[in-house]
């Protein structure tokens, strides 16, 4: 379990980072909190000639708000995302999924970005980021982009940034007066990737919900948003005839792979019971009762 | 590939050394600075055997490059003992028995010290989550829980 | 010899799916079915182009021709940060032109000897309405070693994105085959970046440079 | 005599048995100064790293060494051809077999070694591995021990076609290894004809792995100037590789060192010899260099030493009360590769016979038949004594079986089946002979403890509304501390333990014995035994295990032996010792012997209570005053030959509530009654009964090596294998009873087994029993929450209405 070479860089400013990525092309990786990328250098499954280590670029890292956005510098650790007063406050769906993220001392390394830019179908932000409806500003050579969460995972390992591009920033919009949120993920022990995992963000208004996001961790090749779930709930009152009609949409949407977490029938059963106890507990904290 | 000149502080003491980009920070104050406390019992990141303080922070060492500490400040198991006097939880892991065959326990003594400071009064399913990364194999956990609510209590009254 | 003790296993697995008591089934069948808008006669007659259908998946390469039916080649794979690269013998086990049908034998160790990889492949070609062709592919897919144990999790929905890829690829080339010029390469971002192919479906996707468009039904035993 | 505080004082002060005492080893392992494998370096050490085998099966038809050895660092690659000549490509196992060391022409699992690398650094030797061309040609792998058998299943070992034997007794197959039987089969299946209810179910101890927090490792030094071999070892019974380094390498055994130093847990993996230990040693020699070879994780979960894969038909006859009539066992055991399993030499099924448990059971039967697959060797008794968690598995799941058949409690059908206190010594129907026991009280006393009744209240009431929920029980007895020598060896050395005490003439102690502590806490253990018999204060007795040049010859740690053997011995080798000092006190006070009466910590003239000398004034005397005809110096050294096995036992409850829309089971309550006998330190046995629960929750609950029909191994790091963290493990409660056992000098008998022994079917029971009231006999482990939610979905309870 030893990497293999590489030349390592530690860029300062993320224009330096942008000139490595162009100048190395595809030997090139990047180093975020490295808790994915190590373990597959270790198992030389991965063996970048060059890597450029972001975390020593100031501006990758921190939280701020502004003109109703939250926006989450890319380097963000998964610890400052649990105790940031902001995201507790404005945003908590986020710091609630990443306490569900592997254990303390990853967490102290792992970032926001990298879990993001990663797009292990079994990494936890994704579904959050398709929940929020969060956006993407990245950054390349020809300057800066902003990219819908929705469409930006193309597949497993694999999404819109360019092997040249570096994530800068997650946008998140500031939860509005009768929002709730929640994350529920089912996993076979701390430190493990879910078998099956939903987020839930949606705004009640007088009993109604005016509108949902449903997104799923680890059914499918990238995350998954249940629209199909979503309009059944969309502009109606819960009751449990709707919740079991959008878990049965939300099921039929995942594809799982078998893995030694459980077969393909109990993990798309497992997405609906996450899905169906997330929506739960939202609502109950958008009516106050969470 | 060329070697790096690395420093940075271990147990407060200045360090310069010579490593491969690619070398992992365990290895190097294994090995090279022969600080063996700090075990390897996975090496993908799930034991927590390999626990020490860098920066302030809990990590995992099997999974930090040497390089990366450049700069940094680390603490390691045998920087808790200071003027030859015990930490809490060292005496506390002792008096609670927790501990069998010692081998998670330097790094269980690390993340409980940086818990301890994250916490200084956790409940026990606080303590459960907040030590999630350490495995061991032989005490059950019970003892140790013990071991660091005793500490909490000791630091809190000294 | 005891029968007790070599009998059926099955009355031993009770509440167990494809987990049984332990054995784990890693091969993945698929099996499927693609339409191409082109006649069965230039369909058939790529799907006999080994090295035509080879270079159809980026990432692979035929390089010795040993007889008319023993080639090796090498299969480069990339996913995400993963890239792996087999070396392997293939081998046309049979040409059946009267079913035109082609099967196909594909393994290989990876270039640091801790995976392996082999694909069994019969693939058919057949007249479908109108100057239109279908192919069916079935297929069985085994790795061994480090990239089952580590990759497993990801084999069938990388296998199936890949072959979304690829498909366009082999549609555009049979297509060609019609204006008497080779078409240029779908444009998809990942080759602009790479010759890999992108995925763990590589020495298959070799092989099955045949395989288009929708797959119609899979199962994994 | 009247205990008086001054007495109570004295005893105090000696911190010995039954005293809850801190570890005498905590101090160094506290302040990261443990000495483990790992953390010795060498002078011109250099590392070796193994070429593993991708295939299951497979022929190996060249390996290309070039590319390795031109990178430069690299020293030397081995492969069996470079073994061959010096015979070492072969080593026998401690089962009779043998095992490649080097894959030999072939390989017969994934992962089994084929060279070995030898480079200036870990890191280079890492780079060099994967240079290494190996060209394979693939084999078809047979993966189910159940198509082992038939007729064309693919031949694992050829190196024994031909042969109806394989070290263990007559095989009927290439695959074949064993046919191990014990009982009246003829008494027992009459039994079974004529019984008013029987029983039978099949079930499954899944493969596992001991999985300790350290892998193994050697560090191989050889000194070509003085032909000394010293090798620093992860061995749970070093004296034993001293034994086979020895008869491998042909250097005297006089010239072979092993040093065990810490060990970071052991449970069983640590018993067995590797061949990465082998081909460090070779390398050592070959290169005059000390070599260091520690494995990785996934090496250690897919190469060394697995547990269990016991695939068990039990069946039970008895009549409509529930009394139980007979017990007949079939299992079909899956050893790997190589039967390279660790047990007792003449025991190729280890004591499984102990299956009759608790029970009055008046006849009974056993056949366990070994089987090769292209899997890892092993089969080692992980956190148990030899194949007794199968054993107990066996018989407190179909007794469980039985009561449900016949509508009986669990509780109260084993009441009515117990072996009586008044049996003891029991001779079982299997031919164990029970040292002691009360059974009843024990359960009893749990029972009584978490108010069963109100217990099963609830559980009627829950499953009145749907929910799930369960309450196991097990009532195991143990066999352990191997063993009487007429009955146990390894590779033909008596299964005896050994202890060497030294009195220093100011009164303090050292004291060797030849097992190895994992974090037993041997050097607080037995100090504190010495301490009680020699009236020494235990901080003031060192103790030494581990070193095979100090230390006397030893069998080692495994199967709860220490306590029962090597307590013994270190309890024996006091007693030698305090008979001597008898002899200088009498001298000194000028009494005889029989005058003199031992007062805790020092002899006293019966009838004149001021006439006394305390161990310590002996222990100087010894040095320069002892009488006429003695031997100056106070030591003595003990073989102690156990007479028996020594049967600790148990009564555990557990109780689960399922999730059942997830599969989750919650373990909402365990609580463990423990009977070791005699109770040394209090405190480590507490920890060791945490320790073992927690490794019998994990087997219980989702440990499972995996394989695929390839015979690839799934699962085999720790992302997966199912070691439970702070937040899964439960919340243990515990409790005793004190039996002596009549034959051990102390009366202990031993402990850390039990819980992991008794654990994992009161575990399994909790979840069988949550579907108690369904038609559903057994459901086989692992019970994670897949596997039990797959029950769930089948029964549609999970329905929603």
């Amino acid at each position: 379990m030893i990497p293999p070479e590489f030349e390592y860089h530690r860029p300062e400013t993320i224009d330096q980072a942008l000139v490595l990525l162009t100048q190395h092309g595809e030997e090139a990786k990047i180093l975020a909190g490295g808790h994915s990328l190590l373990p597959l250098m270790k198992l030389r499954f991965a063996e970048p000639a060059h890597l450029v280590d972001l975390n020593f670029i100031e501006s990758l890292r921190g939280i701020k708000e502004s003109n109703g956005l939250i926006e989450i510098a890319a380097m963000t650790t998964e610890s400052q995302l649990i105790t940031s007063p902001l995201l507790l406050d404005k945003c908590p769906l986020i710091p609630d999924a990443a306490s569900q993220i592997a254990d303390p001392q990853v967490r102290s390394r792992g970032t926001i970005g990298g879990d993001i830019v990663h797009a292990d179908p079994g990494n936890d932000h994704p579904a959050i980021m398709l929940a929020l409806e969060a956006s993407f500003v990245i950054l390349g050579s020809n300057g800066e982009r902003i990219v819908p969460a929705s469409g930006f995972f193309l597949g497993a390992f694999d999404t819109q940034l360019e092997e040249n591009e570096i994530l800068k920033a997650i946008q998140v919009p500031v939860s509005v007066a009768g929002s709730g949120h929640a994350y529920c993920k089912l996993k076979r022990k701390t430190g493990d990737f879910a078998t099956a995992a939903s987020a839930v963000s949606l705004v009640v208004e007088g009993g109604v919900c005016k509108k949902i996001n449903i997104a799923l961790t680890n059914v499918g090749a990238t995350a998954l948003k249940a629209e199909a779930a979503e309009s059944i709930l969309t502009g109606q009152t819960l009751s449990d005839l709707l919740m079991e009609k959008a878990v049965e949409k939300a099921m039929a949407i995942c594809d799982p792979a078998e893995d030694l977490r459980g077969d393909r029938e109990y993990k798309i059963h497992m997405a609906g019971e996450m899905t169906r106890r997330a929506i739960r507990e939202a609502f109950a904290k958008a009516t106050g009762g969470g | 590939m060329a070697k790096k000149h690395i420093s940075f502080t271990l147990n407060r003491q200045n360090i310069d050394v010579l490593v491969e980009p690619r070398e992992l920070l365990i290895h190097v104050i294994r090995e090279q600075l022969q600080k063996t406390g700090s075990h390897i019992g996975c090496e993908t990141s799930h034991c927590g055997a390999c626990t020490l303080d860098l920066n302030g922070q809990s990590v995992k060492a099997c999974t930090v490059l040497a390089v990366q500490a450049e700069g940094g400040e680390v603490l390691t198991v045998e920087g808790l003992l200071q003027n030859d006097k015990l930490h809490p939880l060292q005496e506390a892991f002792m008096q609670e028995h927790g501990l069998q065959c010692g081998f998670c326990t330097p790094g269980m003594l690390m993340r409980a010290y940086r818990f301890l400071q994250e916490n200084p009064q956790p409940t026990e399913a606080e303590i459960r989550s907040g030590m999630a990364g350490n495995l061991c194999r032989c005490t059950g956990y019970q003892n140790i829980i013990k071991a660091v609510q005793t500490a909490a209590k000791n630091m809190a009254s000294a | 010899m005891r029968k007790d003790l070599i009998s059926e296993p099955s009355s031993f697995y009770i509440n167990d799916g494809l987990q049984k008591y332990g054995y784990w089934k890693m091969k993945i069948t698929l099996e499927k079915k693609y339409a191409i808008d082109a006649p069965v006669e230039n369909s058939w007659a790529f799907l006999q182009d080994i090295k035509a259908v080879a270079e159809c998946m980026p990432g692979a390469e035929i390089t010795e021709k040993i007889d008319s039916t023993h080639y090796k080649g090498i299969v480069k794979v990339k996913l995400g940060p993963i890239k792996m690269a087999f070396n392997g013998d293939f081998n046309i086990a049979d040409i059946n032109a009267k079913d035109k049908e082609l099967h196909l034998l594909g393994k290989g160790v990876d270039n640091k000897g801790t995976s392996s990889a082999k694909m069994d492949l019969v693939a058919q070609v057949c007249a479908n309405n109108h100057n239109h062709s279908a192919l069916i592919a079935r297929a069985e897919v085994t790795v061994t070693g480090k990239l089952a144990s580590f990759g497993g999790r990801m084999l069938t929905q990388v296998s199936e994105q890949i072959l979304k890829q690829f498909s366009q690829q082999f549609i555009s080339q049979v297509l060609a085959l019609d204006s008497e010029t080779k078409a240029k390469p779908v444009q998809i971002k990942r080759q602009q970046n790479s010759q890999s192919l992108n995925g763990l479906a590589l020495i298959w996707a070799v092989l099955t440079g045949f395989i288009k468009n929708i797959f119609t039904s899979r199962s994994k035993k | 005599m009247a205990s008086t505080p001054e007495d109570k004082q004295r005893k105090e002060n000696l911190a010995g048995i039954g005293c809850a005492r801190k570890r005498k080893e905590d101090p160094r392992f506290i302040q990261g100064k443990g000495h483990y494998v790992d953390d010795i370096k060498l002078p011109d050490m250099v590392y070796g790293a193994l070429v593993r085998s991708p295939y299951a099966h497979a022929r190996i038809k060249g390996i290309n060494k070039d590319a390795a050895l031109a990178l430069p660092g690299v020293l030397t690659v081995l492969t069996a051809d470079d073994l061959k000549p010096l015979k070492l490509h072969w080593m026998p196992t401690l089962a009779g077999d043998v095992q490649a060391v080097l894959a030999d022409e072939k390989v017969c699992f994934q992962q089994q070694e084929v060279a070995m690398v030898i480079a200036t650094d870990r890191y280079i030797a890492a780079d060099a591995v994967e240079l290494v061309e190996v060209d394979y040609e693939e084999l078809p792998a047979l993966v189910d021990p159940h198509q082992a058998m038939v007729d064309d299943a693919p031949v694992i070992r050829e190196d024994l076609v031909g042969k109806d034997e394989a070290g263990q007794g007559k095989r009927i197959h290439d695959n074949h290894i064993f046919s191990w039987e014990v009982g009246d089969k003829s008494k027992t299946d009459a039994t079974f004809k004529k019984a008013a209810v029987t029983v039978k179910e099949e079930m499954l101890n899944q493969r596992v792995h001991p999985c300790p927090l350290e892998t193994c490792g050697c560090v191989a030094s050889f000194d070509k100037v003085n032909g000394h071999l010293t090798v620093h070892i992860t061995s749970q019974a070093p004296h034993i590789v001293r034994t086979v380094v020895s008869m491998l390498s042909g250097i005297a055994e006089s010239k072979v060192r092993i040093i065990s130093p810490d060990i970071g847990g052991g449970f069983g993996n640590k018993v067995g010899i590797y061949p990465g230990y082998v081909v460090a040693i070779v390398a050592s020699i070959v290169l005059g260099q000390p070599v260091k070879w520690i494995e990785s994780r996934i090496e250690n979960l897919s190469s060394t030493a697995f547990a269990r894969d016991y695939h068990m038909v039990g069946e039970l006859a008895a009549d409509k009360n529930g009394l139980i009539q007979a017990m007949r066992v079939n299992v079909l055991a899956d050893h790997g590769a190589f039967n390279s399993h660790a047990q007792p030499t003449k025991w190729p099924a280890g004591l499984f016979s102990i299956c009759t448990g608790s029970y009055d059971i008046p006849v009974a039967y056993a056949r366990v038949d070994g089987v090769y697959t292209n899997k890892a060797p092993g089969g080692v008794a992980y956190r148990c004594s030899f194949r007794v968690t199968e054993a107990v598995y066996v018989i407190e799941r179909m007794i469980d079986v039985l009561a449900k058949k016949l509508a009986i409690d669990p509780a109260e059908i084993r009441r009515r089946n117990f072996i009586k206190a008044d049996q003891f010594p029991y001779q079982s129907a299997l031919g164990w002979s029970y040292d002691s026991g009360n059974y009843p009280a024990a359960l009893d006393k749990v029972l009584e403890a978490v108010d069963y009744e109100g217990l099963r209240k609830e559980q009627a009431e829950k499953r009145a509304r749907g929910e799930l929920m369960g309450i196991g029980l097990s009532t195991f007895t143990e066999i352990v501390g191997a063993g009487p020598s007429k009955a146990c060896d390894v590779l033909g050395v008596g299964m005896f333990e050994s202890c060497e005490i030294r009195v220093h003439p100011t009164g303090s102690v050292i004291a060797r014995i030849g097992t190895i502590s994992q974090g037993q806490g041997h050097q607080t253990t037995y100090a504190q035994i010495i301490a009680s018999e020699l009236g020494i204060p235990s901080d003031q007795i060192q103790i030494e295990e581990g070193d095979t040049d100090t230390v006397p010859y030893g069998l080692g740690t495994y199967g709860s032996r220490s306590t029962p053997v090597g307590g013994a011995a270190a309890a024996t080798a006091a007693r030698k010792i305090r008979d001597k000092a008898r002899k200088i006190a009498a001298h000194l006070l000028d009494v005889s012997e029989q005058d003199l009466e031992w007062d805790i910590d020092r002899f006293r003239v019966e009838g004149a209570p001021d006439q006394v000398k305390t161990m310590k004034d002996i222990a100087w005397a010894a040095y320069n005053n002892v009488p006429d005809g003695l031997e100056m110096g106070l030591e003595s050294v003990n073989y102690y030959d156990p007479p028996n096995f020594t049967f600790p036992f148990g009564a555990y409850l557990c109780v689960v509530d399922i999730d059942k829309y997830t599969g989750e089971t919650k373990v909402r309550r365990f609580y463990a009654l423990d009977d070791c006998g005699t109770r040394i330190n209090p405190m480590i046995i507490e920890g060791q009964i945490h320790g073992g629960l927690t490794e019998a929750f994990a087997v219980a609950m989702e440990q499972q090596l995996v394989f695929d029909e390839s015979g690839s191994i799934h699962g085999n790091s720790l992302m997966d294998y199912f070691l439970p963290t702070f937040v899964e493990t439960p919340v243990w409660e515990t409790d005793y009873t004190v039996t002596p056992s009549p034959h051990h000098p102390l009366g202990a008998k031993g402990v850390a087994e039990s819980p992991h022994v008794g654990g994992i079917p009161c575990f399994s029971n909790a979840v069988n029993d949550a579907f108690s009231h369904l038609d559903i006999k057994h459901i086989n482990m692992p019970h994670s929450a897949f596997r039990v939610w797959k029950t769930i979905h089948a029964q549609g309870l999970d329905k929603r209405t």
